[in-house]
Order: C-alpha cells, then structure tokens, then sequence
C-alpha cells in the first residue's frame, strides 16, 4: 500500500503531460484523495518500521506523520488548484500558462514524499534537490522579472544550501563506510543509527553541522532564510501553502535524521545547535516582520517564526518535542488557510501590497475574514490548534530556562503584532464602498477549502483522532521526548 | 599513482583559483570544464588504486556530466546573453586571489585539526577539498553576474566531490548518479532563468 | 459609648438638633457684623440673615427655561444633606440625633453629595457662570477632601474610636482624666481652620460679599436661585458654616452634656465657642484680601501637610 | 443578506444572550453540582462551581441579562452588521466558562475565546479608530495572555498537574508576578491601561458595557484566584505593591476620566479608577492575610467584592445610558448634548443615580465599598508594619482624592450631558428614550439602591466568599440594621447605617419640604437665563465641558500630555482677525511619553533588521549561509575533542 504513495504522484506525473489542464484537474483530484487514503491505510496502526522498495524507503512514525501532514495539505490543496485553475482561467490567464503546472506540482509532490519515506540519506538528498528544482518552475510561475529574480534566489540559495547537505552525507558516509565498507547500507539510515555508539564523534558532529546549515537553508533558518520570502510571495498560492506548510518540515526531517544520528552517536549537545537556530530564526523573523509591505512576504515569515519554534521545541526536548510534532501538523493546516486565502485576495485584486488594499472587507468580506481568523490562529491563540501545540513548546521550554522562555515568548508576542497590525491595517472599513461582487467570481472551492482549513484546524484542538495521538506519540517517543 | 591522484587535485585547486583571478567568463566555463576533467582524472587514480568498479562509472559519468553537457548548456546560455566579463567586482581581482590563498591556508589549518586518523590520501586531499569548497563559496559571494555565482556554485560541487570520491572511495553509484543529474538538472533551470533575467535586467537585484 | 436609644436621647437629641440648626444665621450674621466692625461700619443686626431668609421666602421664584427637575430639587436635597451632617455634631449633648449615622467616612461623603448636588444645580440652568462656579467648587473641594479626610481620621486613630460621638466622648473624658494631648488637636484645628475658610467660601479663598463673575464661587452656582430657593442656599450655606465651626468647638474644648442638667452649660460654652470661632474667622477676613483662584491650592497644600503631620504624630503615639 | 434573515440573527443572538444570562444566573443553584466534564479529546475540558466563582459567574450573567434586553431595542442601531449579535453571546458565555474552568487548558481556551470574541466586538464598528483600538487591545491582551501561560506553564511544571486543584498554595513570588500581571492588562491597570481608552468609545455601547463591566472583572477573578488559592501566602509586600499600583491606578484614571468629552472614553478612564480600586481592595486584604490580620483581611476582601458589583451594576448602566444618548442624539461628545434632562425625562433620572453610585455618593451602593476600603486601610494604620502604615497613609490620600475627582468627573458627564440649554442641533432634535432600553437600564439601577440601602443580605453572602477563601473567620458582623466593623485594635466600631441615613435625608427632604412649602410663597414665574443683559439667544455662551475640568488640569497638568494650538485666518491681517481657531487635544501620557515609543524603537529596529537582510542582494544571502557555517565551525572547533 505504501509503494502507492510513490507511485500514484509519479504516475499523474505523466499523465498530466499529455492531458489537458482542466481534465488533469479532475485526475489530480482523484489522485490525492487516493494517496491519502493510501497514507491513511498504511500509517495508522503503524507498530514499527516499515521498510519496503528494497530498503531504499522505509517508514517510521515520525515521517510518517510528516507523511500524513503532506497528504493532508495535499488533499486540501487539490481541490483548491481545481478551482484556482478555473478562476484564474476566468480572469484572463491564458491555459497554456497552466499547461505544465499539474506536472511541476506532482513533480514536487512526488521528490517530497520521496525525501520523506527515504532510507537511504542519498536519496533523501536527491529527493530535497529534486523539490528545489520542481518548485523553481512554479515560483516563477508569474513570468515577471521579480518572479525570475525570486527563482535565481531559491535555486541558487537552495543550492549551495544543500551542497553544503551532500557534503554533511559524505563525511557521514566517510565515517559510516568504516563499519559497512563501501555498500549501500553505509548511508542507510537505520542501519547508521543501530551502530551510532561506534561512529566517530567528531565527524558525525560535523556532518550534523553541515547538514544543519545545508538544510536549514531550505527549512528558513535564519540566517539562511533570504530566500523565503521571495520564493513564497512569488509562488502562486497552492504553491505557496506547500511550500509553507510542508516542504519546510521535509527539509526538517533531514536536519532531523541527522540529529538521530548525533543523538544515537552520544552527541548531546547537538541540540543547542537547535536552539541556537531557531531562536535566531524566531529573532531575525519577529523583527523583520514590521517592515513588510507584502503580504505574502508577511506569511513567509510567519512560516519562518514557526519553523524557528519547531526547531526550538526539538532542541528543548521533553514535552516540547510532542509540541513540535503537533505544530508541524497544526502550521501546515492553518497555514494553508491563509496561504489560500491569501491566493484569493491576489486572484481577484492583483495586489501584493498592503498598503494598496485597504478595504478587504468590503471587497471580499468573507476571504477577509479567513485571513484575519487564519492569522490570529496562527500565532498560536485558541480556539485555533496551534495553541496547543504552543502550549507544549513553552512547557518544554519553561522547563528548560524560564527566562529564556520568556524572551522567546517576547519574540512571538512581536510576531503577533507585526502579523496582525498589518492584517487589520487590510482588513477595511465599514464605511467604505461595498463591491460584494469580486468574491463571487470566485470558484466556490477557492472559499471553502480555506474555511474547511480553518474549520479542522478549530476542532483539531478539541478533538485528535485516537489513532494520530498514538501515532504522533510514538513518533515522540521515537526523538527520545517524553510527554506528559 | 598517488603522486598523479594528488598532481590532479592541486590542479583543481589551481584552476579554482584562476577562476578568482579572472573577471572574464568564457575562460570561467572553461576553467569549470578543466576542473571537471581533473576531477575525472583524479577519480579514475582514485578508481585504479582501491579498484572499486563503481568508481569506473564514475569517471564516466564525470566526463560526461562535468566536462561536456554542463559547460556545453552554460555556453549556449552565454551566447544567447552575450556578456563578456564581470564589471562590477565587489571584491578585486588581487583582493580574490589573496583571499582564496588565506582559504587555503585557513582549511589546511582545520583539515590538520579535524582529521587525526590516518586517510587514504592524507590531508591534503581534504584541504584541497575545503579550499576549493571556499574558494568556490566566495565566488559566489562576491560575483555579481550570475554566471560567475553558477560556476561558483558549480566549483563547490567539484570540491564535494572530490571529497566524496577520496577519502570514501566513491559514494555509492545511485546516489552519485542521482546527484550528477540534479546538478544538470540545476544548471538548466538556471540557464533558462538567466535567459528571462536577462530579458529584462542584467544584474540580481532583488527587491520587491 | 453606649449608643443605645431611649425616648429622653431621643428628645434631648431633637432639641439639640433644631437649636443648632436654628443658631446657624446667628453665627454667620455674627461673623458679618463683627467684619464690618472692625472696617468701622456700623454693620448690619446680628440677626439679619434671619429676616434675609424670611423674606426670601416670601418672594415668589423665577426659574430659568432651562432649569430641569434638578433645579426645584437640589435646594432640598443640598439643605437636607447638611442638615443630616449637622445633626451628627454632639455639640453640646452627647446623643446627637444622628449620633449613628457619625462615622467619619460617612460624614465626609455626606459632605461630598452636597457639593454634587450644588455643582449640578449650577450647570442647570445654562448660565455661562453657574458652571464657573461649580468647577471651581469642585476644585476646592478636591484640594480639601484629602485634608478632610485626614483630620477625621486623625481623630479616630488618636481616639481609636471610628465614629464623631465617640471620638468626641473619648477627647472629653480624657482631657479631664489627664491623658489628653493638646499637641495633635490644636494640630488638626489649624488644618481644619484653613478648610473651614475654604469650604465656606470665606476671604481670602472667596468672597460672596462681592458679585464680581470672574472671581466669585460659591455665589456663580446660585447666581439662578431665587425666592424660597435662594433662601435654602442661604441657609444651607449657614448651615456648613456651622458644622466646620462645631467641628472646631468641639475639637479645641469639647464640654458636651451626658445629663439633660448639664445641657444649660454646655449650651453656654457651646455659643461662647462658636462666638470665638466667629471673632478669629471674622478678624481672618478683615485682615487678607482675597487670594487670586490658583494661589489658593498654596494655602490647602499646607492644611493637608498639617494634617498629614497630625496623622503620623497620632499614629507614631500609639 | 436580505432584512429579514439580519434581524433574524439579530434575534437570535439576543435571546440566546438573554438566556444564557438567565440559566447562569440560576445555573449554581439549579445545579449545585460541584465538578463537570466536557470530554473532548486528548483533553477534556473540566469546570468547577465554588463560592469565588459562584459570585463572579452571577455578576457576569446579571450584566449579561441587562444588557442583552438592552440591545432588543438598541440592537436596532446595528441591523447592518448581525454578526455582532451572533458574537456576543459567544463572548458572555466564554467568559461565564473562564469563570467555571478547572484546568489550565480549559481557562486558556476560553480566556482567549473571550479576547478573541471582544476583538471581534471591539473591530465590529469598522471605523478607522476601532481597528486602531481593536489592535491595540487585542495585542495588549495578547500580552498579558503571555504572561497569565507563563505563569501557568511554571505553575504546571511545579505541581505537574493540569487542574487546578493541584495548584494550592504553591505558587511562588514568580508565578504571582506573572499572573498577577497579565492579568493586570485585562483589567486595565495603571501602566497596562492605554487599551482600555480606546476599546471602549470604539465598540457598541451595549458590548462596552458587557467590557467593561463583566470582561474587567474576569480578569480581577484570575487576580482573586491566583493569589488567594493559588498563591503562597508567605510574601506580603505582593500586597503592598497591588496596593500602590491599585491607587496609582485610581487616581491616574480618575485624573484622566476628568478631562474628557467623550462620555464613553471618559466612562473607560472610569473604569480605570475602579479597577484600581479593586485593586486596593485586593491589595490590602492580600498583605492582612499573609500577615494573619484576619480582621483587615476581611474587611478589604470585602471591600474589593462589594466594589466589583457596585462597578459592574453602576458602569453597565452608564454605558448603556451613552448607547441611548449615541443612538438618540448621534453623538458622544458632552460638549454636543446637553438639555437633556427636559427631553428624557425618566431615563435622565436613571442616569443620575447610576452616576451619583459610581462616584460613591452616600447612600447608593458605590460608598459602600469604599467605606470598606476606607476602614480597612484607617484599620492598616493600626498594625504594626511601617511600610504598610505608610502606603495605606498615601493610599487614604490617593483614594480621598480619587473620590472627590471622581465627583467632579461625573458632575460634569451629568451636568454637561443632561443639564442647561442644548448645546448643538442634535441635542435639541434628541428622540425619545424606548421602555426596553429604560427597563434594561433601570434593573441595574434599582439594585444599585437596593444595594445601597440594604446591604445585608449581600455582605452575609460576601462574607461567605471571603471565608470560603482565607479559612478565617473576620470580623464582619452585620447584626440588626447596621454594618459595624471593628477597625482598631482594642475593641472599637465602625458602623454605617445605610437604611437610616437614606431615612434621615428622606425625612429631612419631606419635612424641610413641607415646612418651607407651608412658609412660603409658592409662585413660580419661568424666565431666561440671565445672560450679561444680551437679548440674544446664545447657547455656546454656556459652560463648557473641558473648562469644567480647566482648573485641577492646571493644578495637576504633570499628569496630562497637552498639546493645544491656536489658529489664525488664512489671510493674515494681523489687527483685523476675522476667525481664530483654538484647538486642544489631551492625551493620555503614559501612551505618549512610553507606549509610543516603544513602538517607534521596534520599528525602527525592524528597518535595520530589513536593511541588512532584505537589500535583495544574492552575494549578501550566500554570505549570510557561509558566515553561519563559519560561525558554526569555530563552535565546533571548539567541541572537537
């Protein structure tokens, strides 16, 4: 069943190349909702790893429930593409424009799943690279000189970063190839972690640095994060929301693996490494964000400060890795929400400036609302699940320096005042002039899917499935954190 | 063997600092090119010493990836953009060359810190490999034309790869494979984008 | 104390309550003649503000157009609320007709809806000076509440007593016992003094003998009134007037009866109190001019210094 | 939208707010039940019924109810904009539900539900202003919900409990700090105040009232119960700082209230004031508990809740009286009202005593709490403490002085609003006040009397609360008719008589009434105010509402960030000026002296941020990734044994 989750994007891969946009649509739709189901079927109940394509992938529960976030997203993102297509269409965007994005998007999809379920450090390598380069497509979707620009930015940026990853799986290897020789089973993850005690300190710390730095640059570590912002403003929005939501913990899940690897090699203070870096991040990100004028820039480092407080959690331990977990599922949601609402607002005004919109309101009242309800969640305030998973990282870290918590909470206090300054200053006033009409040339699901988003998000609070409890417990058993 | 294995390394390093040296990019793409073949030459003394087979391939794939396609796409890409030579150095070309000679001194020091057990080709290919590492880095640092930041980038991947294929004996083949067609798969994209950019500027300025 | 009623309190404290409340003019006409005295005038009777009053109340009312429910019941409501606090003084027999309603807070606070009611009444009637006047009232009785809240509670911790009639009790039966200290009643008298002044709208704060807008106070809130309520201002005004100097009697010399026997004397020592108090406020007046509006916070800040001072003092002797 | 499916949600809103207000006012005696359950998963949401909560849930529902029969008329006002009727039963039961919870999760989700409700309310208006007071209070609270998860998050990891139960007695001089501050901000205490200002005149009267007078105390619930249940009885000056900012808080309010012609912002620096004196209250019972001064103790307990009621029944009827002046005259500036009183006849006389029990005029409910105050702080004289004896010195000024501005403050609102002649057109065209809005406002307003008059039965009640809390017995005794105290040490009494003072002035009003009746002569002749002898009708010739307050600004001008400018007709003829123009704005200082730049230092380090990390430059961002890697080198040279 879980070959399927490779196999069924590699294999809309290739239809949409020779199916029309509109009909690939519905393809794609049936698509996602099979690999969901696929994803559903063999990550719940899910007793230990499962190794499988000749020991090349395997699944444990920690990628897998980045698994089952990224299908999640996926799913959702499906539907909205649907009617995104179709508004854009609407709106005078030539279909020959949208002629490769099917390809490019499953493209991606699959190098992510294929990173995710990856064994094999190589091709959890390869897989990363592969995203960077099916998403340069899609950032520079727009076709304008800021587009292109962004697109140099991401690729090049992600580039080096991730040479810098390859180099941290050389030496890896280097060190690793003394205990296997020179097989495949020398870059296997499990393989590396069962013999983590007899491996060389000093190189398995070094490739972690490497790896942290390489592949912090794709997760938007600061200061490694330039490229965020533009590649997530310029993408159009589905994109957009998986680059946010998911590719940034896919490119974590690396970082993660490698601090398995430190960990099982009898590295502890590997996870200051963590610290340090998402403090930073959370720091660089609060601070910058009063000065966008965008606001797809905006939510791009929102995605920052949140990658930076996952990050954070991981490195505390304890209680704030269960926080972590939940947050990589409970961000990816919310968002999504406002990735894709914010995809409306630029469907129907062509407007990225914030400054420019100033009666969202009144044009468009019910995506307005979303993307204020998306922001306030996204700061981590109930009934929107991400307090929850707030909660935890601030336990974790409270009860690892209250005083360094404290700063940490100062920090995203300031991130909920740039994010929700600059919404509201959007947001628009009653006295304005009312044009109802631009949201209704919408396509129904570009209002729904959103509203669904924020919809799970609000029950995910109150209610996790038992099954996804168990599984997001396991998978914090797995990084060695305890829960309460 | 070894002596020529290390002959070939000091040529990469070498040229990587001749690519510092010069503003011009024609002879960039060249320099990449003799590199890639140093490389190449370098992986099969490594291939003929440990006589690992896969390092065979290896060599091919070097030649054809490193020596031909690449500098071949980056070529075609030039002629189609016309740039001549960088113009606006933020670091001159004295400056680079003196700075890319520190580096090397600088990863020598770390290569005799780190690296304490006794290595197949000893030190020195690891400080050639950080050199070059660096070297390629501050490439990318201070040139501002793109396809000065390309080869750059570029010579970092040569120098990932001669580490790669020295003191490991060659990764495994499916990954060193995989890793060789994203490149090109990266230089192509690339390619394609400075051709927009250039449409409708020359340099990188990134603002919006 | 025992403040238990009985019919023979009762009617002592009802009889005390209406001979106060009937010496009340005699005291202001007493302060205005013995003020025109000494300018050399011959002066006016020592009883004017009665007939003043009587004949006011002979004289039919004009209301202004814009004068609300406020107007007709404020006059009643300010009178009766002095009246409530004046009945609280055991001026010179202990039960007082309202002897518990004397807690210190209350009479304070009392004191204070008085100044609300005035201070709404002169924005009634859209006067351009009645609002002058109540702001100034008020900017008064600002400066004087902290003061006068002190000194009260200056009473009750040097006596450890929480209400007047037994604070009043105490300083008596103790100054006859000995133990009683002159220091922080003479203290808490020159505060009390000061706010007297002030809240009566006496020179050198103010001065309702002249009608000139800019300067006046307490004459701009009733500048409307006419007729029987000008004649309640009046009184109520006497009737202030009298419970500042009560306060003043008692606190310096308290001789309260306990004994329907010793009332006659009591009553004696009470006028002859009261006339003293008129002799100083009246000599006061003629000696200063009046203090321009914002010099006059000065001469409260050093009262409610005193009574700070009073306050520590009495609670360091503890 | 068509009309019919507005008011529908209108409706709807309101009656589910009239009976949500209803069922939890009966709601702790229906059900005397002590502990439910919600089970949502992985955690389920727990809810407790004590006496504490029992008192504030029957404020929050009594508010809830008068002011949701308010809105069925004055809702009216807003039938564009339904979802504000959909809100705000959301937010009353959020908040009746942060009253009930047992657990840290439960409180936070409601806690915030309520913030984020009132947010809604706040921002409903849609006016630029709303949003700017819907920023700034939604961030504001956003801060102080910080704190409040710190302190939870310290107090979970001392007791490794989510409940509350396990909480006990074990929270340290941290925690407290922690709560007792973000809770502050809810509450709008002294330095954390400046949002208050600004929600209140933004949002519709009716949910400025629900704000102001059920939200605050919410946030005073979270002060009771953190330091009363939760907190270690062990640090006394906690006390005495609540005490000090309690008074700064009071007075820095009423200053401010003062100055003001908005009636709403001025009713929201009123809050201010009652809130700190609430925290007085609070303050001194603290200190008198954790230094075993049962008696004291008791007296401030209770003074603190006697105070939240009077405030809460006293401001909700004042702020649903601006709803009817902004819905009738279309304005809230006092200096465009005015003459009011002929034209609401009954609804003016409501105002009146809701403003004559807010500036704690005796017999109304309002001096009742503060006679408390009075006296536990007269009876913190008597202990042994300097630092104590002191502060409550300074305390009995501040508060003396706070209650005579505060008779100032609302003289003027009413004397300015509904006395004299009209001050502009819209006052003179006023409409007519509704029976709704006036029995909505009257229910308040008569137990406000009742209150005042015969307090008895509520004092026993309170008493309870306050014994249910500190375990010991005080020294309340309310036998027969009086309420006596004991304040001082050896054996002495305070009392009130609230029913025989009210009889007295009503007696003496009758009697004085009757007798000057009889002795006068009752002809009455109505003329026009005398106006200098000028014929001319002039209603601007009126006192005005900002020279009401013009002298003790002067005196206390420190207080006040005052920029005034005087303007001149374009056309400069330097002898023969057609026009002046004089204009005065007055700020609140502590939001122009701190709280602005403070926003000012962030932005402009947000720029700096920008300048180095968003110059666009590719060389940069690859230098960024290599100095990182550096940087991470030299750390690791360091590790590398």
């Amino acid at each position: 069943m879980i070959e399927l989750v490779l196999a069924v994007p590699a294999l809309s891969l290739l239809i949409s190349l020779v199916t029309d946009v509109v009909y690939m649509s519905y393809v794609q739709l049936a698509a996602s909702i099979f690999v969901f189901i696929a994803v559903i079927q063999s990550v719940m109940g899910l007793k230990s790893d499962k190794i499988f394509l000749g020991g090349y992938f395997f699944l444990d529960h920690l990628n897998a429930v980045i698994l089952f976030t990224v299908s999640l997203l996926e799913l959702f993102i499906a539907f909205y593409s649907f009617g995104y297509i179709r508004t854009e269409i609407k709106h005078g965007l030539s279909k020959r424009k949208f002629k490769f994005y099917y390809f490019w998007k499953n493209l991606f999809v699959l190098s992510m799943m294929v990173s995710i379920l990856a064994n094999n450090l190589g091709i959890f390598w390869i897989g990363i690279e592969g995203t960077t380069l099916a998403t340069a497509l899609l950032v520079s979707f727009n076709r304008t000189k800021e587009a292109y620009e962004a697109t140099w930015k991401y690729v090049m940026m992600c580039s080096v970063g991730i040479a810098l990853g390859l180099f941290a799986i050389v030496i890896l290897y280097f060190t690793t190839s003394s205990a296997y020789g020179q097989s495949i089973k020398a870059l296997s993850f499990l393989e590396i972690v069962k013999i983590g005690g007899s491996l060389d300190r000093n190189f398995v710390l070094l490739s972690f640095i490497l790896a942290l730095t390489g592949f912090g640059t794709k997760v938007g570590l600061a200061p490694m994060h330039n490229w965020l912002p533009d590649a997530h403003s310029q993408a159009p929005s589905p994109i957009s929301a998986l680059l946010s939501g998911v590719l940034l913990n896919t490119a974590l899940l690396g970082i993660l693996r490698f601090y398995q690897i430190a960990v099982s090699s009898g590295i502890s203070y590997a996870r200051y490494f963590f610290i340090g870096f998402g403090f930073l991040t959370i720091v660089v990100s609060a601070v910058s964000i009063f000065s966008q004028k965008d606001y797809k820039r905006l939510f791009a480092y929102s995605s920052m400060e949140n990658m930076g407080l996952i990050t954070l959690g991981f490195g505390t331990g304890g209680v704030a890795v269960l926080g972590s977990i939940l947050q990589i599922l409970f961000h990816a949601l919310n968002k999504g929400a406002i990735f894709l609402s914010s995809g409306n607002v630029l469907a129907v005004t062509h407007e990225r400036k914030i400054k420019k919109l100033k009666n969202l309101s009144g044009i468009m009242p019910v995506t307005a609302f979303m993307l204020l309800l998306g922001t306030i969640g996204i700061t981590g305030t109930p009934p929107f699940s991400m307090f929850l998973s707030e909660l935890f990282i601030m336990i974790g870290l409270f009860s690892f320096n209250p005083v360094f918590a404290f700063v940490v909470l100062f920090f995203l206090v300031l991130v909920f005042a740039g994010l929700l300054s600059k919404i509201l200053s959007m947001y628009g006033n009653a006295q304005d002039e009312k044009k109802h009409a631009m949201e209704s040339s919408l396509h129904p699901f570009l209002i729904y899917i959103p509203a669904a988003l924020i919809l799970v998000s609000v029950a995910l609070l109150f209610y996790i499935p038992n099954p996804l409890l168990v599984l997001i417990k396991s998978a914090v058993a797995e990084l060695g954190g305890g829960i309460a | 063997m070894v002596r020529l294995a290390e002959l070939f390394s000091v040529l990469i390093l070498i040229s990587a600092v001749l690519n510092a040296g010069s503003p011009f990019i024609k002879f960039g793409i060249k320099l990449y090119s003799f590199q890639s073949l140093m490389l190449a030459l370098y992986t099969l003394m490594v291939a003929l010493y440990s006589n690992t087979s896969a390092l065979y391939l290896s060599f091919l794939f070097i030649i054809l990836f490193k020596v031909v396609i690449i500098p071949y796409f980056l070529f075609n890409t030039l002629k189609r953009v016309e740039i001549k030579r960088e113009i606006d150095l933020a670091l001159g070309i004295p400056e680079s060359v003196l700075f890319a000679g520190s580096l090397t001194l600088l990863s020598n020091i770390i290569a005799e810190r780190v690296i304490k057990t006794t290595v197949t080709f000893g030190s020195l290919i690891f400080t050639i490999s950080l050199a070059t590492f660096l070297i390629g880095a501050m490439l990318m640092i201070t040139r501002k034309t793109l396809f000065s930041q390309i080869i750059g980038f570029l010579t970092i991947d040569n120098a990932i790869f001669l580490a790669g294929n020295s003191f490991t004996h060659g990764m495994p083949l499916l990954v060193e494979f995989g890793v060789l067609f994203d490149l090109l798969a990266a230089v192509l994209i690339l390619s394609l984008i400075i051709i927009h950019i250039k449409k409708s500027s020359l340099k990188t300025g990134l603002r919006s | 104390m025992d403040i238990s009623l009985n019919y023979e309190k009762l009617l002592l404290g009802i009889l005390q309550f209406i001979i106060i409340i009937a010496l009340a003019p005699f005291f202001a006409g007493l302060i205005h003649k013995l003020k025109q005295n000494f300018r050399g005038q011959k002066g006016i009777n020592m009883f004017q503000f009665y007939f003043n009053f009587g004949k006011l109340l002979r004289k039919g009312v004009v209301l202004s157009d814009e004068a609300s429910y406020i107007s007709i019941i404020s006059p009643y409501i300010i009178l009766s609320v002095y009246l409530i606090v004046l009945g609280m003084m055991p001026a010179f027999y202990i039960y007082s007709l309202f002897s518990r309603l004397s807690d210190i807070i209350v009479i304070v606070y009392t004191l204070g809806a008085g100044v609300f009611f005035l201070t709404l009444y002169s924005l009634d009637q859209g006067s351009p000076f009645g609002g002058l006047g109540g702001e100034r009232e008020w900017f008064f009785t600002m400066l004087s509440e902290p003061s006068l809240i002190f000194i009260f509670i200056t009473l009750a911790i040097y006596s450890r007593k929480g209400m007047l009639v037994s604070i009043f009790d105490f300083i008596q039966k103790n100054a006859l016992g000995g133990h009683f200290s002159i220091a922080i009643p003479f203290i808490l008298l020159i505060s009390l003094f000061i706010l007297g002044l002030s809240e009566n709208a006496r020179i050198p704060i103010d001065n309702p003998e002249t009608h000139l807008e800019l300067t006046m106070i307490h004459e701009a809130i009733i500048l409307e009134a006419s007729g029987k309520y000008l004649g309640i201002f009046e009184y109520s005004s006497y009737i202030k007037l009298s419970i500042f100097l009560t306060l003043m009697s008692l606190i310096i010399f308290p001789y309260i009866a306990y004994t329907p026997i010793d009332i006659p004397l009591a009553l004696g020592l009470y006028i002859f109190k009261m006339a003293m108090f008129c002799f100083m406020i009246s000599i006061v007046e003629s000696l200063n001019p009046k203090m321009r509006l914002f010099r006059a916070p000065n001469l409260l800040s050093i009262a409610f210094i005193i009574s700070l001072i009073a306050m520590i003092l009495s609670i360091r002797g503890v | 939208m068509g009309s019919g499916t507005r008011d529908f949600i209108r409706y709807t809103g309101i009656y589910i707010s009239i009976g949500a207000g209803l069922f939890f006012l009966f709601f702790p005696f229906l059900f005397p039940l002590k502990e439910f359950y919600f089970y949502t998963f992985p955690f389920p949401l727990t809810f407790k019924i004590d006496k504490l909560s029992v008192f504030f849930i029957i404020i929050i529902s009594l508010i809830s109810f008068f002011v949701s029969v308010f809105s069925i008329t004055y809702g009216k006002e807003y039938r564009e904009k339904p979802h504000i009727f959909l809100l705000t039963p959301a937010f009353i039961l959020s908040m009746i539900f942060v009253v009930l919870s047992n657990d840290i999760i439960t409180f936070l989700i409601f806690w915030e539900l309520m913030s984020l409700s009132s947010f809604f309310l706040v921002i409903s208006e849609g006016k630029p202003e709303s949003k700017k007071a819907g920023l700034l209070y939604f961030i504001m609270t956003h801060i102080g919900t910080v704190f409040i998860t710190a302190g939870f998050v310290l107090l979970y990891l001392k007791s490794s409990s989510l409940s509350f139960g396990g909480y006990k007695n074990i929270a340290g001089i941290l925690i407290l700090g922690l709560m007792i501050t973000g809770f502050s901000v809810k509450a709008g205490l002294f330095p954390f105040h400046v949002w208050l200002p600004h929600a209140h005149p933004a949002t519709p009267s009716n949910i400025s009232a629900i704000m102001s007078a059920a939200m605050v105390n919410v946030a005073v619930y979270g002060v009771i119960r953190v330091l009363f249940v939760f907190g270690l009885k062990i640090y006394p000056f906690l006390g005495i700082i609540l005490l000090v900012f309690g008074a700064l808080s009071a007075f820095f309010g009423i200053m401010n209230a003062l100055v003001q012609t908005d009636i709403k912002r001025m009713l929201a620096f009123s809050t201010i004031e009652n809130i700190g004196i609430i925290y007085m209250g609070i303050g001194l019972s603290f200190w008198a508990y954790s230094t075993s001064h049962a008696i004291i103790g008791s007296l401030a307990f209770m003074a603190a809740l006697l105070h939240i009621l009077n405030h809460s029944l006293s401001k909700s009827s004042l702020f649903m009286g601006s709803g009817v002046l902004v819905k009738n005259v279309r304005s809230r500036n006092m200096e465009e009202l005015g003459g009011l009183a002929k034209r609401m006849g009954f609804f003016s006389v409501l105002f009146l005593i809701a403003v004559m029990s807010i500036s704690a005029i005796p017999p109304l409910n309002g001096f009742l709490g503060e006679w408390y105050l009075y006296v536990s702080l007269v009876g913190a004289t008597q202990t042994s403490n300097l630092y104590i004896i002191y502060f409550s010195i300074i305390s009995i000024a501040l508060l003396s002085l706070t209650g005579a501005i505060a008779g100032a403050a609302f003289a003027k609102l009413y004397g300015i609003t509904f006395l004299g002649k009209h001050r502009s057109e819209k006052a003179r065209n006023a409409g007519k006040t509704g029976i709704i809005e006036n029995i909505s406002i009257f229910m308040p307003v008569f137990l406000c009397v009742a209150i005042g008059v015969y307090p008895y039965p509520l004092i026993s009640f309170l008493n309870g609360v306050s014994l249910y809390l500190s375990g010991t017995k005080g020294a309340l005794s309310n036998s027969g008719h009086f309420l006596a105290v004991q304040t001082f040490r050896n054996f002495s009494y305070s009392s009130y008589y609230p029913l025989l003072l009210i009889s007295g002035i009503l007696g003496l009003l009758f009697i004085g009434a009757i007798l000057i009746k009889i002795f006068s002569n009752n002809s009455l002749r109505r003329y026009k105010t005398w106006g200098c002898g000028i014929e001319e009708e002039n209603r601007a010739a009126q006192f005005s509402g900002s020279g009401f307050s013009y002298g003790i600004m002067k005196v206390f001008s420190t207080f006040y960030s005052r920029a005034s400018e005087i303007k001149f007709d374009s056309e400069v003829k330097k002898y023969f000026r057609k026009d002046t123009f004089y204009s005065e704005e007055i700020g609140d200082i502590l939001e122009k002296r701190i709280y602005d730049p403070i926003k000012r230092i962030i932005v402009k380090i947000s720029g700096y941020a920008d300048s180095i990390f968003e110059t666009g430059s590719m060389n940069l961002s690859l230098l960024f990734i290599f100095l990182a890697l550096v940087l991470c080198f030299i750390i690791y040279l360091f590790l590398v044994k």
